[in-house]
C-alpha cells in the first residue's frame, strides 16, 4: 500500500465539526492507473517522500476505466475532490484509454464546472511510474487548494420538500 | 405557417397516409391528431387507411416522433412524420443501431417552429432550432422552409425560422458560463431542487435508448431513490454526459420537464464544447455514428500535463 | 366570519409563529405549496399549483428509521419522527378530496401507516373555494364542488361583493372541531364593521368547463380489463412517471435505504406504476412488462380498482395530469372514450 | 356442499410497533437444501420466535443495509421462524451469504393464511413444484402435527432436476412414513442418480388421476406449471373453488398500502397471497 495510514472518512467529518474550518482535512479519492501512477505512489513511498494522508488511492486498470459517474459519486459520498491519473498520452497500455479519458474527462470537468463546481475540485494529471516526485507534489498541491476551498456540500441530505 | 397552408400540408399528409396504408407499404402512421383543447395535439399512431383524416398538420405539433418508431416497428415498417428534429432523432437512433432505415417510411413537412397551444407564442426548442426541416425523407410533403435550404420560404411566416446563428444557439450556455461560479451553483442547485426525477427528460429522448437505464441499475447502485439535491445532480448531470455527444437538440426533454428545468443549457453546454474541443458535427445530421467521446485525436488538445 | 384579503398577511404571520404554514406560491418558477415566511408571497389567484400538497403528509423521501450496530455488535433500529403542526392555508376543494384518499390507503384496512398518522393528526387544512376553475379542472365531474370541501377544517369563499376599497373578503366557516379551536387565533383579523350576513359567499353555480360522465365507467371498466382500448391508449405513452408525481391521489411508493459506513438510513419514496422496474420480481419476471399493462393498471387503478376496494374514485378532477402530460394522454378523454365502448355492464 | 371459507384481508398491525420497521432479529441456523437454496431459522436478539404466524402468512426478510424480501414462513418452531430462500437476486445472494449468529431484519405476519380450520376432515392433494414447496410446506408441517384431525395427503412435487427439489430428503424418506401420506416425486429431466419419475408435472398428475372425491387441491409453483397444472386439474374435474392456491408479485411494504402488488381490488400482499382459482378467475388480470 502506498498510502499512509489514513484517518476515516467519519472520523474526518468529526474533526471538521469539531474544530474550526481552518482545521479542516479534506478527503481526496485519487483514481490511479495501475500501469503508470500507482508506481509512482509506490515509488514516492520507497523513497519515503512524505505527502499528505488526505489523498486515497483507488487503482483502476486504466484511466479510460475511470467512469464520469465515479467522480460524481465520490463527491456524493463525501470526498472533497477527486483526482484522476494515468499514463501520459502515447504510454497507454491498452494504446488508447487515455486519449478515449482525455476527451471525456475534459468535456465532464467543463459540464461540472458550468453547474458550479470549483475547478480544483475535479482534476486530471497524467504521472508516469518514474515520476514519484510528480505525483508527490501534484498531491501537496491538490490537497492545499482542496483545503482552502472548504468541504464540499453535496446536498445528500437535504432531502427535497416540493412543498417549501 | 399560414392556415391555408396548413390545410393544404394537412390534406397532402392524410392522402399520403391513406395510400401508403392502403396499399400496404407500412403498417402505421405516426403523426399527430387533434386534442381536446383549442389547438392542442397529440401523437396519433394511424393503422387503418380509413382512419387517415385524424391526422393533422400545423402550428402547434409540439411533439418530436422519432422515438415512437422504436415502439411500432415491431408491427411492420413505420411511416413517421418528419421536421428537423424528428429527421435528425431517426436519424440518430439508425446510427445507434437502434432502427434500420428501412423500418421507416419519413413524411417530410416543413416547420416553420412550433407554438404554444396555451400560450400561441413560439416554442423555447423552436426558437433556437437549426434545422426546421426533416434533413432526410422518403417524400417531402410541400416545399421546403427557408432555414437551411435553398428553397424559397413557404409563405410569410416563416420569417420565425431565418437561420439561427450559433450565437443565438449558445445564448442560454454563454449567460452561464459568465456567471460567476457561485451563481451557476446556485442556479443548477435551484433547477436540481425542483427536480422531482419523473424522468420525462430521458424517456422523450430520442438518444436515451439503452435497454437498462442507469437509473435502473440497482445492483450496480449508481442512482439512489431519494430525492435529494445530490441525488437529482447525480441524474441530471449523468443524464446529460450519456447523450452530451449524440443530442440533437430537439429540447424535447425540456419540454416535456414538468417543472421547467434548463435542461437545454446543460446539453447545449456539451455539444458546444464538443464542438469547439473536437471540431464535432451536429448530431443526427447522417445516419453515420460520429459522436466526439466515442473516438479520439492523438492531436486531440492537452490540458491535464 | 368576515376576513379581509388585506389581513390575510397579519394572520399568516401569526399562524405562522405556532406552526409551519404552507400556502400556494411559485418558487423557482414552480407552483406550490411554500413554507410561509415574510419573504414569501402568497398567491390565492393560483388555481392548482402544479405540485399537489401531498408530500406535507407523504414526502417524496420520507426516512423511516435508522439502523446499524452498537459497541457490542447487537444490531439497532429506531424511528425517525419527523411530525410537526402544519397548517396548509388555501388549499382546493380536489386537493382536500385527495386528503381523503390517502387517508382511506394509509390509515385503513388493517393496518394504520404509522409516519402518515402521525403528519395527519398534526395537520390543519385550510381550504379555499374556487371561483374560476382552470380550463383543465373537471372536478364537478368527478362528485366534487368547487366550492365545498367538506374534509377541511376551516374552509374560505370568496364572498360576491367587494367594498369600496376593492378588498376582497373572504367568508371563514369552521368545519371540525379542531377548525373551531383553531378559529381563536384568527379572532383579532376578522372584520369588525361588518357581518356574515352583508356577503353573498361564491356558490356553487361556480362549475369547471371541461365536463366528462363518469356514468357506468366502473362498470364497465370492470369488463374490459383485455379491451383492445389499452394497446392503443398506451402507443403515445413514453411511461415517465409525470402523471403520477403531478396527481394529488398517486400513493405508490418504494422502500430503499442509504448507508454510510455501519451505518444507514430506510426511507420511503414516491414510485411510479409507470416504471417498468416497479413490479419487476427479482429473477426477472415482470408481471407488468408492457406499456399497456402499466398504462392500464394506472387508469384501471384511479377509475375501478380503488372505487372497489375505498368506494371513492382515486381521480379528483385536479386536471393536473392533463396538463403536465408530455404527450397530451388525456384522462377525461379515456374516460369519454370508456363511455363510448361498446361493452355491457 | 360447501366450499372452502377463505379470510381476506385479515392481517392487523401489532398495536404501537410501527408495521413497516423491522425488528432487529438473528440468525439461528442455516441449511443447505439444494445449490441455490437455503433455509433459514431466524430467532429474536432474546433467542425467541420473533412473532407468530399461520401457515401460509408470509413476513419480509431483510440484511438491512441492503434490502427487504418478502418470503412465506416455511415452518416455525419454538425459537424460531424458518424461511426458505432461492438465490435469484442481489438480496437472496446476501442471505445465502448470512452465517448463525449474523444480523437480519424481520419484519411481519403479514397476509392471509390457508384455512387450516376449513380443511379440517378433508383429504388433500399438494402439487407444488421446485420453490413453490415452501409455503406448501408451512401447511404440511402443521397438517402433520394435529395429524388425526385431517383426510389422507397426497404431494405430486417435481422439480427440473433432483437438485432442485427443496427438503428432498425430508420429503422422500420422513413424510412417507406418517400414517395417510403419499409421496410422488418428479424431475423434468434425465438426471444421473435419479431412477424415479422423469416427468412435467401436469402430465403427471393427470396420470396418477386423482379425482376430486372432496379433495382439496393445494397448487404452488412457477408461471408455466401453475398453468398447466390448473388445466389439469380442471380436466380431472376439480370445481375452481376446491383449488387453492398462493400467489407472488413483487411486495415493498407488506401492509397494503405501496402499490405494486396489486390486481383488481386486491393486494396480494395483504388480501393474499392465498387465494381460491374460483376467487381469482373474479380478479382481471389475476390467472394472466
Amino acid at each position: 500500500m502506498p498510502v499512509n495510514e489514513a484517518p476515516t472518512a467519519s472520523a474526518a467529518t468529526a474533526a471538521t465539526a469539531a474544530t474550526a474550518a481552518t482545521a479542516f482535512e479534506p478527503t481526496i479519492l485519487a483514481f490511479c492507473c495501475h500501469w503508470c501512477t500507482y508506481s509512482g505512489a509506490d515509488l514516492a513511498g520507497l523513497n519515503r517522500m512524505s505527502y499528505p494522508a488526505n489523498v486515497r488511492v483507488l487503482r483502476v486498470p486504466c484511466s479510460g476505466r475511470v467512469n464520469p459517474q465515479f467522480v460524481l459519486t465520490a463527491l456524493n459520498k463525501g470526498c472533497d475532490g477527486v483526482l484522476v491519473c494515468g499514463c501520459h498520452p502515447g504510454d497507454c497500455h491498452y494504446v488508447s484509454g487515455n486519449y478515449f479519458a482525455r476527451r471525456r474527462l475534459m468535456a465532464f470537468k467543463r459540464l461540472l464546472e458550468f453547474t458550479g463546481l470549483e475547478p480544483e475540485r475535479f482534476q486530471v494529471r497524467w504521472i508516469s511510474g518514474s515520476e514519484a516526485g510528480k505525483f508527490r507534489d501534484t498531491v501537496i498541491e491538490v490537497c492545499d487548494q482542496i483545503r482552502a476551498l472548504g468541504p464540499y456540500r453535496s446536498g445528500v441530505s437535504d432531502d427535497v420538500s416540493l412543498n417549501g | 405557417m399560414s392556415l391555408s397552408t396548413a390545410e393544404a400540408l394537412t390534406d397532402a399528409l392524410r392522402e399520403e397516409a391513406r395510400r401508403l396504408l392502403a396499399e400496404g407499404t407500412v403498417a402505421v402512421v405516426v403523426g399527430w391528431e387533434a386534442g381536446r383543447f383549442p389547438n392542442q395535439t397529440t401523437p396519433a399512431f394511424i393503422s387503418d387507411p380509413e382512419q387517415a383524416q385524424r391526422l393533422v398538420y400545423g402550428d402547434y405539433c409540439v411533439n418530436t416522433l422519432a422515438k415512437y418508431a422504436l415502439g411500432e416497428k415491431a408491427a411492420g415498417k413505420v411511416a413517421v412524420c418528419v421536421r428537423g428534429c424528428d429527421s435528425r432523432g431517426i436519424n440518430r437512433m439508425i446510427a445507434d443501431n437502434q432502427l434500420l432505415r428501412d423500418e421507416v417510411y419519413l413524411l417530410g413537412l416543413p416547420c416553420s417552429g412550433m407554438k404554444d397551444p396555451a400560450t400561441g407564442s413560439l416554442l423555447m426548442k423552436c426558437r433556437t432550432c437549426t434545422e426546421h426541416d426533416a434533413v432526410t425523407y422518403d417524400v417531402l410533403l410541400g416545399p421546403a422552409t427557408a432555414a437551411g435550404h435553398d428553397g424559397a420560404s413557404a409563405d410569410s411566416s416563416a420569417g420565425d425560422s431565418e437561420h439561427v446563428s450559433d450565437e443565438q444557439r449558445f445564448t442560454a450556455v454563454l449567460g452561464i458560463e459568465e456567471m460567476a461560479p457561485e451563481k451557476r451553483r446556485a442556479l443548477f442547485d435551484a433547477a436540481f431542487n425542483k427536480c422531482i426525477r419523473c424522468y420525462a427528460c430521458r424517456k422523450s429522448c430520442p438518444c436515451c435508448t439503452c435497454r437498462e437505464c442507469f437509473v435502473d441499475q440497482l445492483r450496480a447502485g449508481w442512482q439512489g431513490k431519494q430525492n435529494n439535491l445530490a441525488e437529482n445532480r447525480f441524474y441530471n448531470i449523468t443524464r446529460v454526459f450519456h447523450i452530451g455527444d449524440r443530442c440533437i437538440e430537439c429540447g424535447e426533454c425540456e419540454r416535456a420537464c414538468p417543472m421547467g428545468l434548463p435542461l437545454m443549457a446543460l446539453n447545449r453546454k456539451m455539444v458546444k464544447d464538443l464542438k469547439s474541443l473536437f471540431n464535432a458535427d451536429d448530431a443526427g445530421m447522417t445516419e453515420e455514428n460520429s459522436a466526439a467521446l466515442g473516438r479520439y485525436d492523438l492531436g486531440d488538445l492537452e490540458e491535464f500535463m | 366570519m368576515i376576513l379581509r384579503h388585506s389581513s390575510l398577511e397579519g394572520l399568516l404571520s401569526t399562524l405562522s409563529t405556532g406552526a409551519r404554514v404552507y400556502v400556494p406560491a411559485k418558487a423557482d418558477g414552480v407552483t406550490k405549496f411554500v413554507l410561509y415566511s415574510s419573504s414569501v408571497r402568497p398567491d390565492f389567484s393560483i388555481t392548482n399549483t402544479t405540485m399537489p400538497p401531498k408530500d406535507l403528509l407523504f414526502p417524496q423521501t420520507q426516512h423511516m428509521y435508522r439502523y446499524g450496530t452498537d459497541a457490542e455488535g447487537v444490531p439497532y433500529v429506531e424511528p425517525v419522527h419527523d411530525a410537526d403542526d402544519v397548517i396548509v392555508f388555501g388549499m382546493r376543494p380536489c386537493d382536500v378530496r385527495s386528503i381523503e384518499c390517502m387517508d382511506d390507503v394509509f390509515l385503513t384496512k388493517g393496518f394504520v401507516d404509522v409516519s402518515y398518522q402521525a403528519k395527519r393528526e398534526r395537520l390543519l387544512m385550510v381550504a379555499m373555494a374556487c371561483t374560476a376553475p382552470a380550463p383543465t379542472c373537471f372536478c364537478n365531474s368527478m362528485g366534487l364542488c368547487p366550492t365545498a370541501a367538506p374534509l377541511a377544517d376551516i374552509l374560505l369563499r370568496p364572498a360576491g361583493a367587494t367594498d369600496a376599497s376593492g378588498d376582497t373578503a373572504y367568508l371563514v366557516e369552521a368545519q371540525s372541531e379542531k377548525g373551531q379551536a383553531a378559529l381563536a387565533q384568527w379572532e383579532s383579523y376578522k372584520a369588525t364593521d361588518t357581518s356574515d350576513a352583508d356577503f353573498e359567499p361564491v356558490s356553487a353555480a361556480v362549475s369547471c368547463s371541461l365536463k366528462v360522465s363518469m356514468v357506468g365507467v366502473k362498470d364497465k371498466l370492470e369488463a374490459m380489463f383485455d379491451h383492445p382500448i389499452w394497446e392503443q391508449l398506451s402507443k403515445k405513452c413514453i411511461t415517465c412517471g409525470t402523471c403520477t408525481f403531478v396527481c394529488p391521489t398517486c400513493h405508490c411508493f418504494d422502500i430503499s435505504q442509504e448507508n454510510r459506513l455501519s451505518e444507514g438510513t430506510r426511507f420511503r419514496c414516491w414510485d411510479s406504476c409507470m416504471f417498468t422496474a416497479y413490479t419487476e420480481m427479482a429473477g426477472g419476471h415482470n408481471p407488468r412488462a408492457s406499456k399497456s399493462a402499466r398504462v392500464r393498471q394506472r387508469f384501471m387503478h384511479k377509475l375501478c380498482f380503488f372505487e372497489q376496494r375505498y368506494g371513492k374514485t382515486l381521480c379528483v378532477g385536479c386536471g393536473r395530469c392533463v396538463e403536465k402530460c408530455p404527450v397530451a394522454l388525456d384522462i377525461t378523454c379515456l374516460i369519454d372514450q370508456i363511455g363510448a365502448a361498446d361493452v355491457a355492464y | 356442499m360447501s366450499h372452502i371459507e377463505i379470510e381476506h384481508g385479515c392481517a392487523r398491525s401489532v398495536e404501537g410497533r410501527d408495521a413497516l420497521m423491522p425488528l432487529p432479529c438473528r440468525v439461528l441456523a442455516v441449511s443447505q437444501e439444494t445449490s441455490d437454496v437455503k433455509a433459514l431459522r431466524i430467532t429474536s436478539l432474546q433467542g425467541t420466535r420473533p412473532f407468530d404466524a399461520k401457515p401460509g402468512q408470509t413476513a419480509m426478510l431483510s440484511i438491512i443495509p441492503s434490502g427487504e424480501c418478502m418470503f412465506c414462513v416455511s415452518s416455525q418452531g419454538e425459537d424460531y421462524l424458518e424461511f426458505t430462500v432461492k438465490k435469484v437476486g442481489f438480496v437472496t445472494e446476501q442471505l445465502h451469504a448470512l452465517r448463525p449468529g449474523d444480523a437480519v431484519g424481520l419484519r411481519g405476519p403479514y397476509g392471509n393464511w390457508f384455512p387450516y380450520e376449513g380443511l379440517r376432515g378433508k383429504d388433500l392433494l399438494f402439487i407444488g413444484g421446485g420453490i413453490g414447496m415452501a409455503p406448501l410446506r408451512s401447511l404440511i408441517t402443521y397438517l402433520f402435527d394435529c395429524r388425526s384431525e385431517y383426510g389422507a395427503i397426497d404431494l405430486v412435487y417435481s422439480g427440473s432436476t433432483p437438485d432442485d427439489l427443496v427438503f428432498c430428503r425430508e420429503i422422500q424418506e420422513d413424510w412417507p412414513r406418517i400414517d395417510g401420506v403419499t409421496v410422488h416425486l418428479s424431475v423434468y429431466r434425465e438426471s444421473p442418480g435419479w431412477d424415479g419419475e422423469v416427468a412435467f408435472t401436469a402430465p403427471f398428475l393427470e396420470r396418477l388421476g386423482y379425482a376430486p372425491d372432496g379433495r382439496i387441491a393445494v397448487l404452488c409453483g412457477g408461471p408455466s406449471l401453475f398453468r398447466t397444472c390448473l388445466a389439469s386439474l380442471e380436466k380431472l374435474g376439480f370445481a375452481p373453488e376446491d383449488i387453492i392456491t398462493t400467489l407472488e408479485m413483487r411486495m415493498k411494504c407488506g401492509i397494503g398500502k405501496c402499490g405494486r402488488c396489486n390486481i383488481g381490488s386486491h393486494y396480494i400482499c395483504l388480501d393474499g397471497p392465498v387465494f381460491s382459482i374460483a376467487e381469482l378467475h373474479k380478479i382481471p388480470g389475476a390467472l394472466h
